[in-house]
C-alpha cells in the first residue's frame, strides 16, 4: 500500500549541538562513546610502552619517569575512568544485543553478564601474572 | 493534594505562530486524570483550538504520544497526579516535524515501514487454506515481544540518531522486521536482511537504548538492531568465506 | 547476499569492543599505576623478555587492531550525533585514516622491537 | 481551505482502515488487481477502534463443534432477530476467515501441540474462540494493516476525513473528505464506495468505544438517503471500569472470573443464569449474553447490592482464583490497564465493574454482499448491520463478522465497478456545495456560551437518560424531544479554530452532526419498538412480542429531514424461534 505523497507544511525544530547535556541517559551514552578517545589514547601509551622497554633499561626508567608526571597521571586517571565506563556499559549491553541458545533455553542476560566478569577476571589475573609474577 | 495543576502546553498554530511557543493553563488535579484528561478538559473549557491526537485512552491504539516533562509518553497513560505540584511540560513528540499544536508529522515512519517487509514472505505459494501453520507456545514465545509494537513512535522520539539523521530506518520499523523474523511461519529474513544491511538501515544505530527504555509495550527495538547487526555481520563473513554452493 | 563492507567494520568494531573491556582495564592499571608508582616492580629484563617474545608481538598486534577500529568507529559516530559534525566523509576518512596510521605504527614498532 | 476542492478517482473507495475496510481492501487486490483500490481514513490504519477488541474472534475449529451449533448460539444471542441466512454464511467463513489471518502472521495463541487454542466465550455452547492472548484486536488489525502494506496498487489516504457521499439518481459515484493536516478538501471519486467506520458507541457518555466512533458512516449513509436498521438495539458490555470505561474483557469471565456484589455474592444466580458452578459452564451464570448480565447489574442496583462509588454504582470481577499464572499468560492485558488505570492487581484484589455502551447491533442496511441501499454503496463491519447479531450480538462474533462480509462487500464492491458508469458531471456540483458549506462552517462565529463539546455532553446524558439499559415509551419521547433543541444549537455552532491545518474542532463539529443523527435514529426506533428483546428493554413493554416485532426496523431520512421507521421481514430458514434460555 502506499500513501499518497503530500508533503505537510509544518515547523521543523532544530536540535541543538548539546542536545545530550539535558538528559541523564544522553549524557551518559555521549561519555561512553568518548571513551572511545581513551581506548586510542591507552593503544598509544601501550606502544611507547613497548617501544620504553625494547629500548633498553634507561629507557624504560625515563618512560616510568615520565608517567609519574601529574599530568600523566592525571590524563590516565580520567582516562581509566572512561575505560571501566566502556567495560561496565559493554558488558551490560552484550546481553541485549545477543541471545545465546543453550539447549534450545535462552541463556539467561544476568548469566551472560556474570560470565562476562568472570572473563575479565581471569583474563586480568593472567595479565597480572604475565607481567608481574612469570 | 492541590485541587489544580499547571499544564505548560507547547503551541503551534502555523498561521498565528512562527515557531512553537509554550502556553500555561491551569487543569483541576484529580487521582484519575491523565494528561490526556487534562488536555481535553483545556479543549473542552478552556481552549477549543488546542489540537491533538488521541483515540482509544487504553494505550493501544498509539496515537497520543507526546513529550512529558521532555520524556516521550503515552499521554492516555500517564498521570497527572505523578506531576504534582507541576507543572507539566506537555510538547510534541521530538524529533518530528510539527503540523500543529501537538501534532507531528509521522509520514517518514509510515513511509519506511513497508521498505522493511513486515508480512509474512512464504516461498510455497499456498492458494487454497486448508488447516494453520503449525506453531508451538515456544516459537510464538520468540517473537511475542516483538509484535506488541502500537507504532506511538515514542522510540522515534527518544532516538537522538533519528533526530539527527532521519535517513535512519528508525526502532519500530526494524523491531517490526525483527517480529517477521523470528516468527516460524516466515521466510523473509534474506529479504529484510538485504535492506537493512544499507547503510541507512541498522548501522546508524549506536545502541543509546532509549529506545527500550520508552517503549510502552516493553518491546526491545535496541536488542533488535544490534540482532540484526550481528546476523548481518555473520552472514557477510558466511559468504566471505564460503563457496557460494554451501551458503544457507 | 549483498557485500557490504560496513558489517566487517562493525564486526572487528565490536572485537575491539570487547577486547578493551576485557584486556585493557588490566594493562592501564599495571602500566599507568602500578609500575611507574612502584606498586609492582618486575625486573626490565623480565619485562624485555617478554615484549621480545613472537607470541606476545602477535597477540599484541590482534589485540591493537580492533581496538582501533573500535575507537575509531564509535569516535566517528560521536562525532556526527554528539558534534553534529555534517562532513560526514570527511569524518570517517580522518577517523578511520587514523586508525590505519596508528595501526601502521603498531606495526613498525612490534615488528622492529 | 479556500481553493476549491482536488480531485481523485478510483475504481473502489473504502472508507475506514479498520479490519472491515483492510479486509475488503485486500480482498479486491487479491481477486481484482486490476482495479485501483484506496483507503480513506480519518486516522491511520492502525489505530482503527478494532485494536482495543480484546477477548477473540468465534470460528468453528474444534473437533467437538459444529457448525450447526454456531449458527443457533448465535441466532438465539440475537433472541431471534438476526437473519438466518446471513448467520449460516457468517458462520460457515468465519473459520476460513480466521485460518487466512493466521497465514498473514495474526499471533494467534497455541496449544501445546502448535495448534490453535480456542476459548470460551458467553453464549456459546462450545469453545471455539480464537484468541492472541487478550490483544485479539490489536494483533489482526496490525497483520491486516502490515499485510496490506504488501499490496502497493492499494493507495492510502490517511487521517482524511469523509464528510459527504456524492450520490446522483440513486447510484454513489464517490466522497467528499477533508485532509486532516492540510485542510485541503478533496473530492474522490469511484465507481463504488465501501463504508467500514465502526461503531458508534461516542453518542453515550459512557462508553468503550474509542474517540473516533462517532458513527460516521451510518451517518453518511443515511444522509445520502439509505436506511439505516436495528439502531435500537445498543449493546451494553456488563464489565467496564468505572470513570474510563475501559473494557475488561469477556474473556476474564470465560477464563473463570466471577461476579460479585457487595455481599461477595454471585447474583446472576437469582436471573435465570443457572447455578453456580467453580469451573465456568458453558452459556451458564457469568457465561450468558452480554445483554441479561448488564440488565442482572440494573437488578442489583435497585435491590440496593451494589457498591458505592464517584462514578455511581458497581459491583465486582473475582478473578483471584485464577491464579498469577494464567493472568499473564491468558489475559496480561487485564492486569496491565487495572494496574495502570485502576491501581489494582487483579491478582490480589477485586476489579470493580460496571456496564458499559459497547456496541452497536445496527447500522447501515446491508444485504448479505455488503450491498447498502444505494447503487455503488456498500457496508461492512460494526457500521453494517446485514444483520447477523439481531438484538444482541454474542461476545467474540464482531471480529470474524468485519472479516466475513469486509471480503464479500469488498468482492462485490470491485464486481460492481467492473461493470460501473463514469461518474456524471451532476456531482461537481455537489463538490462545490460541499465545499463551500464547509467552508461556511469555518467562517462562522460560534455562540460565546456554547460550543461543540458541551452539546457533544449534553447529547450524550439525554441518550443515556433516554436509551440506556431499560427504556421507556416517555423516556425515549422526552430524549426525542430534547434532540430538537439540541439540533437547533448544533445547526448554530460554528467553530473557533480558524487555521486549515489539523483543525481538530472541526472534525469534532462534523462528528458532532453525525453523532446527533444517529442518535435520533436510536431513539425513533426504540419508540417503535414496543417489546422487549435483547438489548432493547421497554419496562413499559417487558414481553418479547414476535406476533408485532419479530421484523426489523429500518429508519431513513424523509424529505423533510426527519427520520421514518419501517418495518423489513427477518430472514428465518431452519431455526423457529423460540425461547433463550442460558444456564439449564
Amino acid at each position: 500500500m502506499s500513501a499518497p505523497v503530500t508533503r505537510v507544511p509544518s515547523y521543523q525544530r532544530r536540535i541543538g549541538v548539546f542536545w545530550w547535556v539535558h538528559k541523564r541517559s544522553y549524557f551518559l551514552f555521549v561519555m561512553r562513546e568518548l571513551s572511545s578517545i581513551f581506548v586510542a589514547w591507552f593503544v598509544v601509551y601501550l606502544l611507547m610502552f613497548v617501544a620504553a622497554v625494547a629500548g633498553g633499561q634507561q629507557r624504560y626508567d625515563e618512560f616510568l619517569d615520565r608517567a609519574t608526571s601529574p599530568l600523566l597521571l592525571v590524563v590516565n586517571a580520567v582516562g581509566l575512568a572512561f575505560l571501566v565506563l566502556h567495560t561496565v556499559t559493554w558488558f551490560a549491553l552484550t546481553p541485549k544485543a545477543m541471545v545465546l541458545r543453550l539447549g534450545g533455553r535462552r541463556v539467561p542476560g544476568t548469566a551472560m553478564l556474570a560470565a562476562q566478569y568472570v572473563a575479565l577476571a581471569v583474563v586480568s589475573a593472567f595479565i597480572y601474572w604475565l607481567v608481574v609474577k612469570a | 493534594m492541590d485541587d489544580s495543576i499547571a499544564m505548560q502546553v507547547t503551541r503551534y498554530r502555523p498561521d498565528k505562530n512562527s515557531q512553537p511557543v509554550p502556553v500555561d493553563y491551569e487543569v483541576p488535579l484529580r487521582t484519575e486524570w491523565t494528561v490526556l484528561d487534562g488536555l481535553n478538559h483545556i479543549k473542552a473549557e478552556q481552549d477549543e483550538t488546542l489540537s491533538f491526537r488521541w483515540s482509544c485512552r487504553m494505550g493501544i491504539c498509539g496515537s497520543c504520544g507526546m513529550n512529558v516533562n521532555g520524556e516521550p509518553r503515552l499521554t492516555c497513560a500517564t498521570f497527572l497526579s505523578d506531576y504534582a505540584p507541576g507543572p507539566v511540560r506537555v510538547e510534541p513528540l521530538a524529533n518530528f516535524p510539527v503540523v500543529k499544536d501537538l501534532i507531528v508529522d509521522i509520514t517518514d515512519f509510515m513511509e519506511k515501514l513497508p521498505r522493511v517487509k513486515p508480512w509474512i514472505i512464504r516461498d510455497d505459494d499456498v492458494t487454497e487454506i486448508d488447516g494453520e501453520y503449525i506453531q508451538t507456545p515456544e516459537e510464538l514465545e520468540a517473537y511475542q515481544q516483538f509484535s506488541m509494537c502500537i507504532n506511538c513512535m515514542l522510540c522515534y522520539a527518544a532516538c537522538p540518531v533519528y533526530g539527527l539523521d532521519p535517513d535512519f530506518v528508525g526502532p519500530a520499523a526494524i523491531a517490526l522486521a525483527e517480529r517477521y523474523d523470528l516468527d516460524s511461519r516466515d521466510r523473509g529474513s534474506r529479504e529484510r536482511l538485504d535492506v537493512l544491511i544499507e547503510k541507512e538501515g541498522v548501522w546508524g544505530c549506536t545502541f543509546v537504548g532509549e529506545c527500550t527504555s520508552v517503549c510502552p509495550k516493553h518491546v526491545d527495538p535496541a536488542g533488535a538492531i544490534q540482532r540484526y547487526k550481528l546476523k548481518a555481520a555473520q552472514e557477510s563473513v558466511k559468504a566471505f568465506l564460503l563457496p557460494k554452493a554451501l551458503r544457507r | 547476499m549483498k557485500f557490504r563492507v560496513l558489517p566487517f567494520v562493525w564486526l572487528t568494531f565490536s572485537g575491539g569492543g570487547v577486547v578493551a573491556a576485557v584486556f585493557l582495564p588490566v594493562l592501564v592499571v599495571l602500566l599507568a599505576f602500578a609500575l611507574p608508582l612502584g606498586w609492582v616492580d618486575p625486573s626490565h629484563a623480565h619485562l624485555e623478555g617478554l615484549v621480545q617474545s613472537w607470541f606476545t608481538r602477535i597477540a599484541l598486534f590482534a589485540l591493537i587492531v580492533p581496538m582501533l577500529v573500535h575507537a575509531a568507529h564509535r569516535f566517528r559516530y560521536t562525532v556526527y550525533d554528539g558534534l553534529q559534525v555534517k562532513h560526514k566523509v570527511l569524518v570517517a576518512l580522518a577517523c578511520y585514516g587514523g586508525a590505519m596510521v596508528l595501526a601502521m605504527a603498531a606495526f613498525l614498532v612490534l615488528t622492529t622491537v | 481551505m479556500s481553493e476549491g476542492a482536488t480531485t481523485a478517482a478510483h475504481d473502489v473507495l473504502l472508507v475506514g482502515g479498520g479490519a472491515a475496510g483492510l479486509r475488503a481492501a485486500i480482498a479486491i487486490a487479491e481477486t481484482r488487481p486490476d482495479l485501483d483500490v484506496a483507503v480513506v481514513s480519518k486516522v491511520y490504519p492502525m489505530r482503527s477502534h478494532t485494536v482495543s477488541a480484546e477477548g477473540g474472534a468465534a470460528g468453528v475449529m474444534a473437533d467437538d463443534d459444529s457448525i450447526e451449533e454456531h449458527i443457533y448460539d448465535t441466532i438465539s444471542g440475537s433472541d431471534w432477530l438476526g437473519d438466518q441466512d446471513a448467520i449460516e454464511a457468517f458462520v460457515n467463513e468465519a473459520p476460513r476467515e480466521l485460518l487466512q489471518l493466521e497465514h498473514w502472521g495474526c499471533p494467534w495463541s497455541r496449544q501445546d501441540d502448535g495448534r490453535i487454542a480456542v476459548r470460551a466465550f458467553g453464549g456459546m455452547k462450545k469453545m471455539r474462540t480464537w484468541f492472541a492472548a487478550d490483544k485479539t484486536g490489536f494483533h489482526m488489525l496490525h497483520a491486516l494493516f502490515q499485510t496490506s502494506l504488501k499490496y502497493r496498487a492499494v493507495k492510502r489516504y490517511d487521517e482524511s476525513f469523509v464528510t459527504r457521499l456524492l450520490v446522483d439518481e440513486g447510484r454513489v459515484y464517490g466522497v467528499v473528505s477533508v485532509e486532516l493536516a492540510t485542510g485541503r478538501i478533496r473530492a474522490i471519486t469511484a465507481k463504488a464506495v465501501v463504508l467500514a467506520t465502526g461503531g458508534c458507541g461516542k453518542v453515550f457518555p459512557f462508553t468503550t468505544n474509542a474517540n473516533i466512533n462517532t458513527g460516521d458512516g451510518m451517518a453518511l449513509a443515511y444522509r445520502a438517503g439509505a436506511p439505516l436498521k436495528d439502531m435500537e438495539f445498543v449493546q451494553y458490555h456488563p464489565t467496564g471500569l468505572p470513570f474510563t470505561g475501559i473494557l475488561i474483557t469477556e474473556a476474564t469471565r470465560a477464563e473463570g472470573g466471577w461476579l460479585l456484589n457487595k455481599d461477595g455474592y454471585r447474583y446472576l444466580q437469582d436471573y435465570d443464569l443457572g447455578t453456580p458452578t467453580d469451573k465456568p459452564t458453558l452459556r451458564s451464570m457469568e457465561l450468558g449474553p452480554r445483554d441479561r448480565l448488564s440488565q442482572a447489574f440494573v437488578h442489583e442496583v435497585e435491590k440496593g447490592r451494589t457498591t458505592d462509588s464517584p462514578w455511581g454504582p458497581i459491583v465486582h470481577l473475582d478473578l483471584r482464583h485464577l491464579g498469577a499464572k494464567l493472568i499473564d499468560t491468558k489475559l496480561p492485558m487485564v492486569r496491565e490497564l487495572c494496574l495502570q488505570y485502576e491501581r489494582i492487581d487483579p491478582v490480589t484484589d477485586l476489579i470493580p465493574v460496571r456496564p458499559v455502551v459497547h456496541y452497536m447491533m445496527g447500522g447501515v442496511h446491508t444485504d448479505i454482499d455488503g450491498r447498502a441501499g444505494l447503487d455503488g454503496l456498500y457496508a461492512a463491519g460494526e457500521t453494517a448491520c446485514v444483520s447477523i447479531n439481531g438484538a444482541n450480538r454474542l461476545g467474540s462474533n464482531s471480529l470474524p463478522e468485519c472479516l466475513v462480509f469486509g471480503a464479500r462487500a469488498g468482492r462485490a464492491a470491485a464486481e460492481d465497478a467492473a461493470a460501473a458508469p463514469a461518474p456524471p458531471a451532476a456531482i461537481a456540483a455537489q463538490v462545490s456545495d460541499e465545499t463551500r458549506r464547509l467552508e461556511h462552517l469555518l467562517a462562522r462565529d460560534t455562540p460565546l456560551d456554547d460550543g461543540v463539546a458541551r452539546i457533544r455532553e449534553e447529547l450524550q446524558t439525554t441518550m443515556e437518560d433516554a436509551a440506556g439499559i431499560y427504556r421507556t415509551g416517555p423516556s425515549l419521547e422526552k430524549g426525542a424531544d430534547t434532540f430538537q433543541a439540541l439540533r437547533e444549537r448544533v445547526g448554530a455552532v460554528g467553530v473557533r479554530d480558524t487555521s486549515p491545518s489539523f483543525n481538530t474542532e472541526l472534525v469534532a463539529a462534523l462528528e458532532l452532526e453525525n453523532l446527533i443523527d444517529i442518535g435520533e435514529c436510536i431513539l425513533r426506533s426504540g419508540l417503535a419498538r414496543e417489546e422487549s428483546r435483547g438489548a432493547h428493554q421497554r419496562t413499559d413493554f417487558p414481553k418479547r412480542d414476535d406476533e408485532r416485532f419479530l421484523v426489523h426496523h429500518t429508519v431513513r431520512r424523509d424529505h423533510d429531514g426527519n427520520p421514518s421507521v419501517d418495518r423489513l421481514p427477518v430472514t428465518i430458514t431452519r431455526w423457529p424461534p423460540g425461547e433463550r434460555t442460558y444456564g439449564r
